[in-house]
This record gives C-alpha cells, sequence and structure tokens, in this order.
C-alpha cells in the first residue's frame, strides 16, 4: 500500500494555494493533514498528479468566539475540537463529536476542513455542522463566498466547493439560553466511522418546553441529513421521555435513500435513526435543562 | 547459596528489553547490500482462465529487473506447493503452483511477480502487468459447493476432496432417545491476522550456491525441506532463518508461494530479494481459518444426559490445499465429545474446495469448532430438558477418577478433573443472585445473559504416529560453555510465547545456574538441530520436553565428571543446590562451570569420557496433552440496538504445571480476545461472485482495547504423565473456551425471545432483528 | 525533494521522493526500525511516532510533511541507556508477547500519559483505540500502562 | 451488487429511445468517457474515467446492447478493466408511457472485482447510485439540448 508518483507544492499562502490547485486544474489535490486523502492514495484509489500542502498556511487552526458566532479555522484538528474547553461547555456537542472520530492519532493529524470538504458520508462532523445550520467559508479566484449547510454537502463525497475554491472557515451561531447538544453514535467495530451518527441541539423556553431544536445524522444516507420531522414534533413540546420517544419515532421520514453495506443494513440504519435520535436529544433535554 | 526455583515464578521476560526498545528485528527490518524488492500481481477473479499475460509494459517501466509469469517458474524448474501428504487415500490435490499456470481458483491468487529497485517501483509496476482473463462461475457457499457443480476444480468432477467418517455406535439407536434435536451450526471465517504481516528475505550466494531465507514463520525446519523441494535446490544448500516473528497464530505455520518466488528470483537475479506482504495481500491470500457448516442430531435422556452425537461437517477447505488444510476438519470430529461421556458418536466430514482463500490452522485449528459445536449442543439440551446448563456439564462430565479415558472417538485423554475447574469458577461468581438480577432485568427491559463453556482441548502435538504429516517429535541442544554458561537451542521456533525465558527457568534450574547464564537459540536451520515449530500448544509439552532430556543427559556427563574431579564413584555423587557433590562431603561439592571448565581442558580427563559438556535430544511424545477448563461469560445485549456489552469474564484453565505463571495468564488473555472477537464480530466475507468484501482492516474488525474487559482468570492444575515437565499447554485454550461462553451468554440473554441458537458473529443487527421480529 | 527533521534530537537532512511515507523514511533512510506497518490503512497504530508533540500514524504521513518537525520515535525515549518509565512499564507488566505493536503502543501510551497523567481503565481503553494488539488482549498492557503512570515521576511524561 | 431505479424523462418514448440508443449522446453522458469506439453492431469500446469525486478509476471499456425491442426493453452490458479491478454491469432496461413523460426502469447488477471489491464495499453502491444518476441526468439534459 504505497502512494503512486506525483509531484509536492507546499502553498505558503491561502492565495498561493489557489493559484497552485487553478494551475493544475482537476490533477490537483489539497491535502492538510492528509488523513482523508493518503489513504486512498495508498490504495490507489485516488492518484492526484499534484499534491497542495496546505498544512501549514498561518493562522488556519483556532476556534474563536465573538457576539454569539463561533468560527472554526480550516486547518483545527479533531484533537484541537475535542480539548477545547470553551466548546465543551458551549457547544458540547462539537468536542464530543470530535472524541468519536477514528482514534488518537487520527484525531492528533486529520483537521476539520479536510473532514467536511472530503464529505464522507459516514464522518461524525457534516450531521454536527448541519444541525448548527453552520455555514462554510469557501475562497476562490474569485474571492470569498459562505455556503449554507444545507447546500455544502451534495451527495457522497461532493460538496459544493468548486475544483478550484479552498475551504478556510466554518462558522455557527452558538445555542443560545437554556441549550444542550450531544453527539451519539453506533460505531462500525472495524473503521470506528459512523453507522448512524445523531448530532442533537435543544433550546429550552422559560416554561420548559422546548423552543428550538435540531437533528441531523452522520451514515445513514449519501450525505448528512437533517431529520425536520422529529424537529417540528418536539418544538413547543414539553421535552418528556415521551414526547422524545414519539417525536424521535419520525427519524426516518424523509431519508429517502439508506445506505447498506456488510456492517448494517438500509432497514437497520434507518431503525437505528430512531433510537440514536432518542438518546441524542434525551442527553441534550438533560444539558439544556443544567445549562 | 540457595538458588531460587524459577520454575514456578512469574519471572520477566527475557525477550522484552529488545522489544520495547524497539532494537529487535523482523523481517522488513533486513537490510542486504543491494536488495531488490518483489511485487505480486494477484488474480482479480475468485474462478477464471488465463488468456494471456502481458509483461511488457511493466518490464519496460524504469527500475525494473524483472517480470515472471507461472509458465516462467514452472519452466524454470519450481515446482509445486507442497500439501500434507499422509492424509489417506481419496484426497483430491489439485496441483498448485507459486504463480498460477492455466487457472486461477481464488481472488488473490498470485498470478505474475515483478522485481524492482524499491518497494514503490515495484507496486507500479504490478498495476503495469495486463492480465486477461476468462472468468468462470465461482463456488462461494458451502451447502451449494456440496449440492454440486458448478466445481472448483472441474477435472474431479466434484467439490468434495475427501470424505472422513467416524463411527462408535452400540445400543439404543438416536431415535429411541428421551429427547431429539438437531440444529445447523455455523463456524464462520475467520483472518488470523498477526500484526506482522508476512514477509521474505532471500539471499543467493552464488560462490557456495547456497541460499539463505529469513522469512517471517514458525516452521523454519519444515519449510527449509519442502522449499529445498519445491526450488530443486539440495536440502543442505537451504538455511531458513525465523527472525523476530510478529504473531503467527497458525497462519505463519505454512509453506507460501511468496517463499518460492522470492527464492527463485534471487537465484535467478542473483541479488537479495525482499517481499513484504501488505494487509490486503495478507487477507486476501494467507490461509484462513475456521469456516464450517455443521449439521448436528443429539440425543439425550429427560435429565439432560447426552446419549448420541450425530455431526456432519461441510468444511471450507478454500481453493486448494495448504500444509495441513485437510487435516483440521478432522480434528473437529475427534474432539467433538468434549469433556463428556457420549458414547454414541458419528460424524462425517466433508472437505469442500470453494472458490476462496485456502482455510488451514488458525489459533485452535479444528477444537474450537467442535468445542464450540459441543458447548451450543450442552445448552440446547439444557433447554430441551429444563436442566440447568450448569447441571447439564456436570452430569456428562468424564469422572476425575476415570482416567486415562478413551473417548468415543478414540482418543485417550491423558489426565483432568472437570469438575474442580468447574467448581472453581462457580467460587468466582455468585450464579444464583445472578439469575435473581436477570429476571429482575428483564422486567425493565435491559437483557442480561451469562454463558459457560466448559472444555477440553487436544495440545502438545502430538505423537508423530499420530500427526497428518508424522513431524511430532521435537528436539533440542544443551551445551555448557567452558565458563560455565549455558547456550540451548530448541527446534521449536517461539513467536511471542515468551519461551526464551521459560526455557531459561527450567535450565536455569535443573543445571543449578542463574537466569542469565542461559540462553536459549531458535528460529534458524544453520544453528540448531533439525526441529519441527511452535504450533498446537507444543512449544514447552514437546520442545520444553526435548531440553529437559537433553539436560538430564548434561547432568549425567557431569556428574561423571564430578566423580573424576572429587575422585569418586558416579553412584555418590549428588546434584544440590546447583552443585555437584560427594554424599556426605558438601563441601567439596563443584560448580557446573567448574566442571564444564575440566571438560574442554579436557588435559585431565581419563580417556573414557569425552571432551566437552553438551547434549541433544529428541523427544517423541507418547501422547497428545488434554488441557482443559472452564469459562464464565457475562454479557448485555442493548434492547434497542443489539449491540452486546461484554461485562465480566472469568476463566479458569487447567494446563498442567505451570512454568510461568504471568505467561499462562498472558498467553489465556489474548486467546479470549481471539475467541470473543469470532463470537461477536469477526468475519471474512465473500460476496456471491468470490471477491473478498473484507479486504483490510476497514471492514474486518479486530478486538480492540475498548470492547473488551479485564479479565479474571484462574487455574487448577492436574499434571499431564505425557511429558517429563508435567505440563499441558495453554497456547490455544483461550480461544477454544471463550467463543461458547460469549454465545450461550448471548442466547441466554435473549431466551425472552424464544431463541435458542444464533449463529456467530452476534452483530448487533442480528441480534436487534431476533428482537423485533 | 529534501526533507530535514529533527530525530530524536538528531538533525537530518535527506533527498526523498515526495510519495515516501514518513514510516519509510524513519525505517529505510534513518534506520530506525522500531516503528513498524501493520495495516496500511490507519487502524493499526504500531507505526505510532510523536511528531511534534502529537501521536501519528507514520504510516499515514508523507515524510515530507514531517518537513521541518520534531520528531520522536521509539528509539529515542531511552535515557541514559535506561528504560523509560512505560517501557519498564510493559515489561513488568508483560505487556506485550510478539512485540510488533509494542513499539507504537508505547508512543501511544506517551501521548496518553502526558495528556492524563492519571488515566482511569476506561480512559486508558480509550487512548489506546488506535493501536491494535492481537497477543495480549490488551489485559496485560492496561495493567502496564497504569504502572507506568504510577512509576512516572511528575512532568517526566513530558521528556 | 444490485442496482435498480427509474428515471422520468420529459419526451415520448420514442425520443427517450432514441437517444439511449445514441452513440454521440452515450459518448458525451458515460462517465468520463474519453472516446467511444464502434466495434460492432450496438458495440462499443471506450475509456471511462469512472468514480465520485477525486476516487477515479479508468476503464477500458466494451459496451454492448443486446435483447432489444424498440420502444420497450433492451439490455446493456459493460464490462471493464482498470487497475484497481475489473467491472461488470448487467442492466435490462424498459420504457413506459407516464403523462407526457417517459418512464425508463432499469434493474441488473454491477459486480467488482478485485482489490476495489476489497477495500471500498462501503461506498459501492451509494457510489453506483450517483453515478446512475449523473448518467440519467445527463441525458436528459442532452434531450433538452437536442429540442432546442
Amino acid at each position: 500500500m504505497l502512494p503512486g508518483e506525483f509531484e509536492y507544492h507546499r502553498a505558503g499562502s491561502v492565495d498561493e494555494a489557489i493559484k497552485l490547485i487553478q494551475q493544475f486544474g482537476g490533477d490537483g489535490k489539497f491535502i492538510a493533514g492528509g488523513h482523508s486523502l493518503l489513504p486512498l492514495m495508498k490504495l490507489r484509489l485516488a492518484e492526484p498528479a499534484h499534491l497542495i500542502d496546505i498544512g501549514r498556511l498561518p493562522n488556519m487552526a483556532y476556534v474563536r468566539r465573538g457576539n454569539g458566532t463561533v468560527s472554526i479555522g480550516a486547518l483545527t484538528t479533531h484533537y484541537q475540537l475535542e480539548a477545547n474547553a470553551d466548546l465543551a461547555k458551549s457547544v458540547q456537542l462539537i468536542p464530543e463529536a470530535a472524541a468519536h472520530i477514528g482514534d488518537v492519532q487520527v484525531r492528533n493529524r486529520g483537521t476539520v476542513g479536510g473532514s467536511v470538504a472530503h464529505a464522507d458520508p459516514a464522518s461524525d462532523l457534516p450531521s454536527v455542522l448541519v444541525a448548527l445550520n453552520a455555514e462554510f467559508v469557501a475562497k476562490g479566484p474569485k474571492g470569498e463566498r459562505t455556503i449554507k449547510a444545507a447546500d455544502f454537502f451534495e451527495d457522497l463525497m461532493t460538496t459544493s466547493l468548486g475544483e478550484d475554491e479552498l475551504l478556510t472557515e466554518i462558522r455557527f451561531q452558538a445555542p443560545q439560553g437554556k441549550s444542550g447538544s450531544a453527539y451519539e453514535k453506533l460505531a462500525n467495530k472495524a473503521s470506528h466511522y459512523s453507522v448512524v451518527g445523531a448530532a442533537a441541539i435543544v433550546t429550552l423556553g422559560g416554561d420548559g418546553n422546548v423552543q428550538d431544536c435540531a437533528l441531523a445524522f452522520s451514515g445513514v444516507s449519501s450525505r448528512p441529513v437533517r431529520a425536520t420531522a422529529v424537529e417540528n414534533a418536539l418544538k413547543g413540546k414539553q421535552p418528556t421521555a415521551e414526547n422524545i420517544a414519539s417525536a424521535a419515532s419520525h427519524a426516518a421520514e424523509g431519508i429517502d435513500y439508506a445506505l447498506s453495506d456488510i456492517h448494517a443494513s438500509d432497514e437497520y440504519r434507518l431503525a437505528m435513526t430512531k433510537v440514536y435520535a432518542k438518546r441524542a436529544l434525551t442527553k441534550a433535554v438533560e444539558r439544556a435543562r443544567n445549562a | 547459596m540457595v538458588l531460587p526455583k524459577l520454575v514456578g515464578s512469574p519471572i520477566k521476560r527475557r525477550e522484552d528489553p529488545r522489544l520495547v526498545e524497539g532494537t529487535s528485528t523482523y523481517v522488513d527490518d533486513i537490510k542486504l547490500h543491494g536488495t531488490l524488492y518483489c511485487g505480486i500481481v494477484r488474480s482479480v477473479y475468485a474462478h477464471a482462465r488465463i488468456k494471456s499475460i502481458d509483461t511488457e509494459a511493466a518490464r519496460q517501466h524504469p527500475g525494473v529487473f524483472a517480470v515472471v509469469t507461472g509458465e516462467d517458474l514452472k519452466a524454470g524448474g519450481i515446482g509445486m506447493l507442497p500439501v500434507a501428504h499422509r492424509f489417506g487415500e481419496g484426497l483430491k490435490v489439485p496441483p498448485r503452483y507459486p504463480l498460477a499456470v492455466g487457472e486461477v481458483h481464488f481472488a488473490g491468487e498470485a498470478v505474475a511477480a515483478v522485481v524492482a529497485t524499491d518497494r514503490y517501483v515495484a507496486r507500479d509496476a504490478v498495476d503495469l502487468v495486463q492480465v486477461e482473463y476468462e472468468p468462470l462461475p465461482a463456488v462461494v457457499d458451502l451447502d451449494a459447493a456440496y449440492a454440486g457443480a458448478p466445481y472448483v476444480h472441474e477435472e474431479f468432477g466434484t467439490n468434495i476432496a475427501f470424505e472422513w467418517k467416524l463411527f462408535n455406535e452400540s445400543g439404543a439407536s438416536i431415535g429411541e432417545a428421551d429427547v431429539k434435536l438437531s440444529q445447523r451450526i455455523e463456524n464462520q471465517r475467520l483472518a488470523p491476522v498477526p500484526m506482522e504481516t508476512r514477509g521474505v528475505v532471500a539471499d543467493y550466494d552464488k560462490g557456495k550456491k547456497s541460499l539463505t531465507l529469513w522469512t517471517s514463520t514458525q516452521i523454519p525446519h519444515l519449510l527449509r525441506t519442502f522449499l529445498s523441494l519445491l526450488i530443486g535446490m539440495p536440502e543442505h544448500h537451504v538455511r531458513v532463518v525465523a527472525p523476530e516473528v510478529g504473531g503467527g497464530f497458525g497462519q505463519k505455520l505454512n509453506v507460501y508461494a511468496e517463499e518460492g518466488i522470492a527464492s527463485a528470483l534471487s537465484i535467478q537475479l542473483g541479488r537479495p530479494i525482499k517481499w513484504i506482504e501488505s494487509r490486503a495481500e495478507s487477507m486476501a491470500s494467507s490461509i484462513h481459518g475456521r469456516g464450517q457448516t455443521d449439521y448436528v442430531d443429539v440425543g439425550a435422556t429427560k435429565d439432560g444426559k447426552i446419549t448420541h452425537l450425530h455431526v456432519h461437517i461441510l468444511a471450507d477447505l478454500g481453493a486448494y490445499h495448504q500444509l495441513l488444510t485437510p487435516v483440521i476438519p478432522t480434528l473437529t470430529g475427534l474432539m467433538l465429545t468434549g469433556p463428556y461421556t457420549i458414547p454414541n458418536l458419528q460424524c462425517t466430514v466433508h472437505g469442500l474446495f470453494t472458490n476462496k482463500v485456502p482455510t488451514d490452522a488458525y489459533r485452535g485449528a479444528g477444537r474450537p469448532e467442535a468445542t464450540y459445536l459441543i458447548e451450543r449442543v450442552c445448552d440446547l439440551v439444557a433447554d430441551a430438558t429444563g436442566v440447568d446448563p450448569v447441571e447439564v456439564r456436570r452430569r456428562n462430565f468424564i469422572g476425575s477418577d476415570k482416567f486415562p479415558y478413551t473417548t468415543a472417538a478414540g482418543l485417550a485423554y491423558d489426565s483432568g478433573n472437570y469438575p474442580l475447574a468447574l467448581d472453581k469458577a462457580l467460587s468466582h461468581i455468585k450464579y444464583d443472585e445472578f439469575r435473581a438480577e436477570q429476571a429482575a432485568a428483564r422486567k425493565n427491559g435491559k437483557y442480561l445473559g451469562i454463558g459457560f463453556s466448559t472444555y477440553v482441548e487436544v495440545c502438545g502435538m502430538g505423537p508423530s504416529a499420530a500427526m497428518p504429516a508424522g513431524f511430532g517429535w521435537e528436539s533440542s541442544t544443551v551445551r555448557v560453555d567452558p565458563t560455565g554458561k549455558v547456550t540451548v537451542t530448541t527446534g521449536a521456533s517461539p513467536h511471542g510465547q515468551g519461551q526464551e525465558t521459560t526455557f531459561a527457568q527450567i535450565a536455569a534450574d535443573e543445571l543449578g545456574v542463574g537466569v542469565d547464564d542461559v540462553i536459549i537459540n531458535h528460529g534458524d536451520t544453520a544453528g540448531s538441530p533439525y526441529g519441527v515449530g511452535t504450533f498446537g500448544s507444543r512449544g514447552t509439552a514437546v520442545g520444553g520436553a526435548a531440553m529437559m532430556l537433553a539436560i538430564q543427559k548434561v547432568q549425567e556427563k557431569a556428574k561423571r565428571i564430578a566423580a573424576h574431579m572429587l575422585e569418586a564413584s558416579v553412584d555418590d555423587i549428588t546434584f544440590e543446590n546447583g552443585k555437584f557433590g560427594v554424599k556426605g562431603a558438601p563441601d567439596r561439592a563443584k560448580s557446573l562451570g567448574e566442571i564444564a571448565w575440566i571438560a574442554y581442558t579436557a588435559d585431565t580427563i581419563p580417556a573414557s569420557i569425552e571432551p566437552g559438556l553438551e547434549a541433544t535430544s529428541f523427544f517423541e511424545p507418547p501422547n497428545f496433552t488434554y488441557p482443559f477448563g472452564t469459562h464464565i461469560a457475562f454479557v448485555e445485549v442493548d434492547g434497542d440496538t443489539g449491540e452486546v456489552t461484554l461485562k465480566r469474564y472469568v476463566a479458569v484453565d487447567d494446563c498442567g504445571r505451570v512454568i510461568n505463571p504471568m505467561i499462562v495468564d498472558g498467553q489465556v488473555h489474548g486467546g479470549l480476545a481471539q475467541g470473543i472477537a469470532q463470537a461477536l464480530f469477526e468475519e471474512v466475507i465473500y460476496d456471491d461472485q468470490g471477491q473478498l468484501v473484507t479486504g483490510s482492516l476497514m471492514d474486518y474488525a479486530l478486538p480492540t482495547a475498548r470492547g473488551l474487559v479485564s479479565f479474571e482468570t484462574d487455574h487448577t492444575t492436574t499434571p499431564s504423565p505425557v511429558n517429563p515437565l508435567g505440563v499441558k499447554g495453554v497456547g490455544e485454550a483461550g480461544t477454544i473456551g471463550s467463543t461458547p461462553a460469549i454465545v450461550n451468554a448471548v442466547v441466554d440473554a435473549l431466551k425472552p425471545f424464544g431463541v435458542t441458537h444464533i449463529d456467530m458473529p452476534m452483530r448487533g443487527e442480528k441480534l436487534w432483528r431476533i428482537m423485533n421480529k | 525533494m529534501k526533507v530535514s527533521m529533527t530525530v530524536n534530537g538528531d538533525q537530518n537532512s535527506n533527498d526523498v521522493e515526495p510519495r515516501l511515507l514518513l514510516v519509510h523514511y524513519l525505517r529505510e533512510v534513518l534506520g530506525l526500525t522500531g516503528a513498524h506497518i501493520g495495516c496500511e490503512t490507519t487502524q493499526c497504530g504500531a507505526c505510532t511516532v510523536l511528531v511534534n508533540g502529537d501521536s501519528v500514524k507514520s504510516c499515514t504521513m508523507l515524510a515530507v510533511q514531517a518537513d521541518g518537525a520534531d520528531v520522536l520515535t521509539i528509539e529515542g525515549l531511552q535515557k541514559d541507556g535506561k528504560m523509560h518509565a512505560i517501557q519498564e512499564g510493559f515489561w513488568e507488566e508483560h505487556g506485550l508477547q510478539c512485540g510488533y505493536c509494542t513499539p507504537g503502543m508505547i508512543m501511544s501510551t506517551l501521548q496518553l500519559l502526558q495528556r492524563n497523567p492519571h488515566p482511569s481503565e476506561a480512559e486508558i481503553r480509550e487512548g489506546l483505540q488506535g493501536n491494535l494488539c492481537r497477543c495480549t488482549g490488551y489485559h496485560n498492557i492496561i495493567k502496564s500502562v497504569q504502572h507506568a503512570a504510577e512509576h512516572m515521576k511528575e512532568g517526566a511524561a513530558a521528556d | 451488487m444490485h442496482v435498480n431505479g427509474s428515471y422520468t424523462f420529459k419526451a415520448d418514448k420514442q425520443a427517450v429511445y432514441d437517444l439511449m440508443m445514441s452513440k454521440d449522446a452515450l459518448a458525451h453522458c458515460l462517465p468520463g468517457c474519453e472516446n467511444l469506439e464502434e466495434i460492432g453492431e450496438d458495440a462499443y469500446r471506450a475509456t471511462l474515467k469512472i468514480g465520485i469525486a477525486g476516487i477515479k478509476g479508468t476503464y477500458t471499456c466494451t459496451i454492448r446492447t443486446t435483447e432489444k425491442v424498440p420502444l420497450e426493453t433492451w439490455t446493456l452490458t459493460i464490462e471493464g478493466q482498470a487497475k484497481t479491478g475489473n467491472v461488470k454491469g448487467v442492466g435490462r432496461f424498459s420504457l413506459a408511457d407516464a403523462d407526457d413523460s417517459t418512464e425508463l426502469t432499469y434493474d441488473g447488477d454491477a459486480d467488482i472485482m478485485g482489490p476495489l471489491a476489497g477495500i471500498g464495499q462501503r461506498m459501492l453502491a451509494p457510489a453506483s447510485r450517483t453515478i446512475i444518476g449523473k448518467f440519467f441526468e445527463c441525458m436528459s439534459g442532452q434531450l433538452s439540448g437536442s429540442s432546442q
């Protein structure tokens, strides 16, 4: 398992990286931590002629918070998310989901940007960012633009990033008020990828009812899916065990295509969305109550 | 000074410093000047005719030195891979060349080899070899293979490679039994997955016309013999070295294509050739284990006494025979009755060809299948009769006063005390309390289960006459050097079992020296007498025993020299506290070192005593050994997902006399993890075209630290009478005992859903379906 | 292309192909064969080394990506010919059998104890999730890590 | 691997059938088609770059249409060879009238042989679904393009 030949270019700036990718067209690939790309190259499933190393671009690994907005630099590693004390208090599901990714070594190298740009349907962060209604900042030859999470993940390993665009930042509004969030996962025993991952955010009103909630799944379909039927069923209701279970029973609605492989059939995956919706929502509610 | 007694002590392993410091030498760490790297082109089809192989593009690639095909090797005089040759008449043996000739029979079979300057270029060149195939229908499923066409090897007109039968029945027929039950039991294919894949460095010396092969193997001596036959080089010109070996588990108890290919290429090119297996190659071309579908009929009395066991085994051999392939399922047949007095036994084994990687010995080799089957049967009988599963086992045990005991399969169990191990295991748990807790938990939708396995295994392989290819003995040379240091060579070739430590403990005690005064050498055919290898839990039981015999010879000679030195009669020489003395005059005693100096300077010893202090022995065991034990597993099944959590594991094992309890426990732990993983998730899966879909560790799950618990281990000690050490062997016990304990626990947990059997592995989805049907 | 990195305190500079994996740079160019290759798909962790203080699987990193980095391998763990407390722990508690996974396991343990000097059993099991061992069933590895944690002086882990 | 599904074209049966039999449309819409050469009646040889995102294999393919019942059904067989393994897809296609459109349904098997089968099983089904979807979308675009 050894990669094929390629030329290696180290970008010193975002602009240089974009210039390089433009220069090589479809034959170039960005590499940061390399934990999505290198395994594919070693298996010779991906054979880019040019690798553009963006791993050393300055000031792109950060978690910042201001005016309720959380900004995460694309080169932030999974470990940096996992170990971020502020996120652990304010947006628990991010460090929780990050801690579910691969293993320690993978989290030390793998970056948020690399992971979401790769858009593996079974990776954990995409559903979290979809649940958070995150925005993705992309920089290309024509300048910068932001893409909404709902539009970012298009299909299996396909995003709306242009071939010559570089993902630089991800940002979202931290849940306000009496909020809690959670990520619960049924993991593949071999690869540790998600069979089903549920990302839940719940905000409680003054009356203790669910004022707002968001739920999205990893691993179930070709791209992260939002469970709006569950959200709608729970909004305005008391977050009792019965109400959560009843809302969670709608989890599979709207999933028009479910993955099926040797580890889990589509039928099982869809059934597990209900179980993990319940678990993630229950945990998020509990955290919201203690917020 | 009274030397500490080393045998029985948990002394630290002497092999560990080099391993924890990263200075040990595995095959890929060997770097010879001028080494070229070999890459293998493998079949993408499970079954196909090779229409053509175009090697031109690969040959033209910069850095490529050679490309060879099966036809090339065959024309160059390279023969066929060896198979166990004493299986008996009627065994169908398809020809198998190191590189396929004419047809391929499994996806991953070697088709061509490239040689290049480095491993990256070799990998590039593999992709440049164009093979044109004509696909043929693949045989994947066992029942289909048994039913008839299509055939893996058309020339045989059947997929049945052999039929093997056992029949020992008298008195009432199974039809007259109080309780009759039938069950189809699958024992899925597994991949051994030693952490170090296989690898070879072949170095041909043109001047000496001799070949040295470093290879990650469990059997350097046997490999040397078979390799010499394979490549047509006289055996005495071949040296095989097993350097540090990163796990074997039976996968490296074999002779493989690449060992022949690299050797042939080194001879052809006059350069050292290195081939290191990738994990994907390992999964797709090195032997797998298990792979049986068993049809079982059982007769029992109302009170749970098993009277009849009829078993039809469909054994998945894969596409070819490797060294011992057909033998493995017959071991299942021989061990079917377990530790029980089952009077009537019938077994038919049909060894079936399929278009898959050949199966062979994987940790336990045929016995885990037998133990799984009979321990499942015990629980099925418990279900059918209402007798508690523990009681069923107790009622069927061979009494501790019945040894040696000849089973219905004709094996003579050496020694045992099965109720003792069961009682000891039960003393670790509160069985009644658990049953109450289980009942209460069920009311809350929580599914707890307990599973028992009271196993016996056949180990210490074994008497040559009872072995499929002979070679049941082991050898050792014990040399006391002039300065009194002790150099032991053993024909056994350990690969993680710690015999550099355990053998030194024995030798030090027996020769009256410190453990650091002994070195254990192994794994080099140039440096030891011909030996057999480490497998079948035989290292200490046979290899250690051989060393013990050599030590006894050294002791005898030392006594004769001491008698001369002390001017006493040999009969009056004593050996106490590490010194050779004369009865009643302890102050005149001589140390081994003093004696050795005299033995080698040799100017003062009489002509009747040969110089030197060294002896070689070969030990032929009179029988196998039969370790046993009781394992108890506690699990919880998640009612929503079907996911199984292992809560607790108790293992009481009896491996006879214990040389080093720390090492024995370590062997048990590792075995448990492998057996538990078979029960819960490990599984080699082929699709219906014969493509391996669990081709990497992304899809073939190995146990990780997170999914296991700390094990509770304990022992009983019932020495074996068949070797001078009283040891039985422990390398496979954990694997053999644990699989049924886990499955029995899961089935127990799901009793409320009316199940009595679930085929492995206990995947969440499978259990979820049972709970939601 | 040219890469320079500090490995176990020694400065190295070599010309390498861009596709050369870090593990092959360490093993073949520098001759440090303690890091092993066991799976190639980033599961087994036998190739684990520390790069700038972070444990990484050196088979999933290009040597050129480590240009300028400070790398610590198993060979650099001993000080003055004395085993590191983690190496001692694995030896004391029989945390290895065939030894192939051991260097990676030890480097992961180092990372674990640097971040969490007194881990619980569950935290150890989690911290070693990226390292596969086929011999020990992890039982004695857990004990080895506990032994190391007890014997590592405060601050020593950061060495 | 079983694959099936359907696609609705805003055109009548004749147009859809002609489209599906059109060498030019195939050359344009077969994934990553670099050349399509006729080697016999309803038989082509082509080089296809098939894959998702950066994971692409270059397959040397033969494509055959057989068992044609004009305007109703046909069978399409694609056999390809690449470094990562061989593929064989056999699909049975049929057309049915729907209100002012035509529904094409397909049902078949796609078999992947070689390394890709062993290391990529998790992705094969969703990837083939995506690739087939893109193919029909492209064909549909051809239709609207030709009507302009």
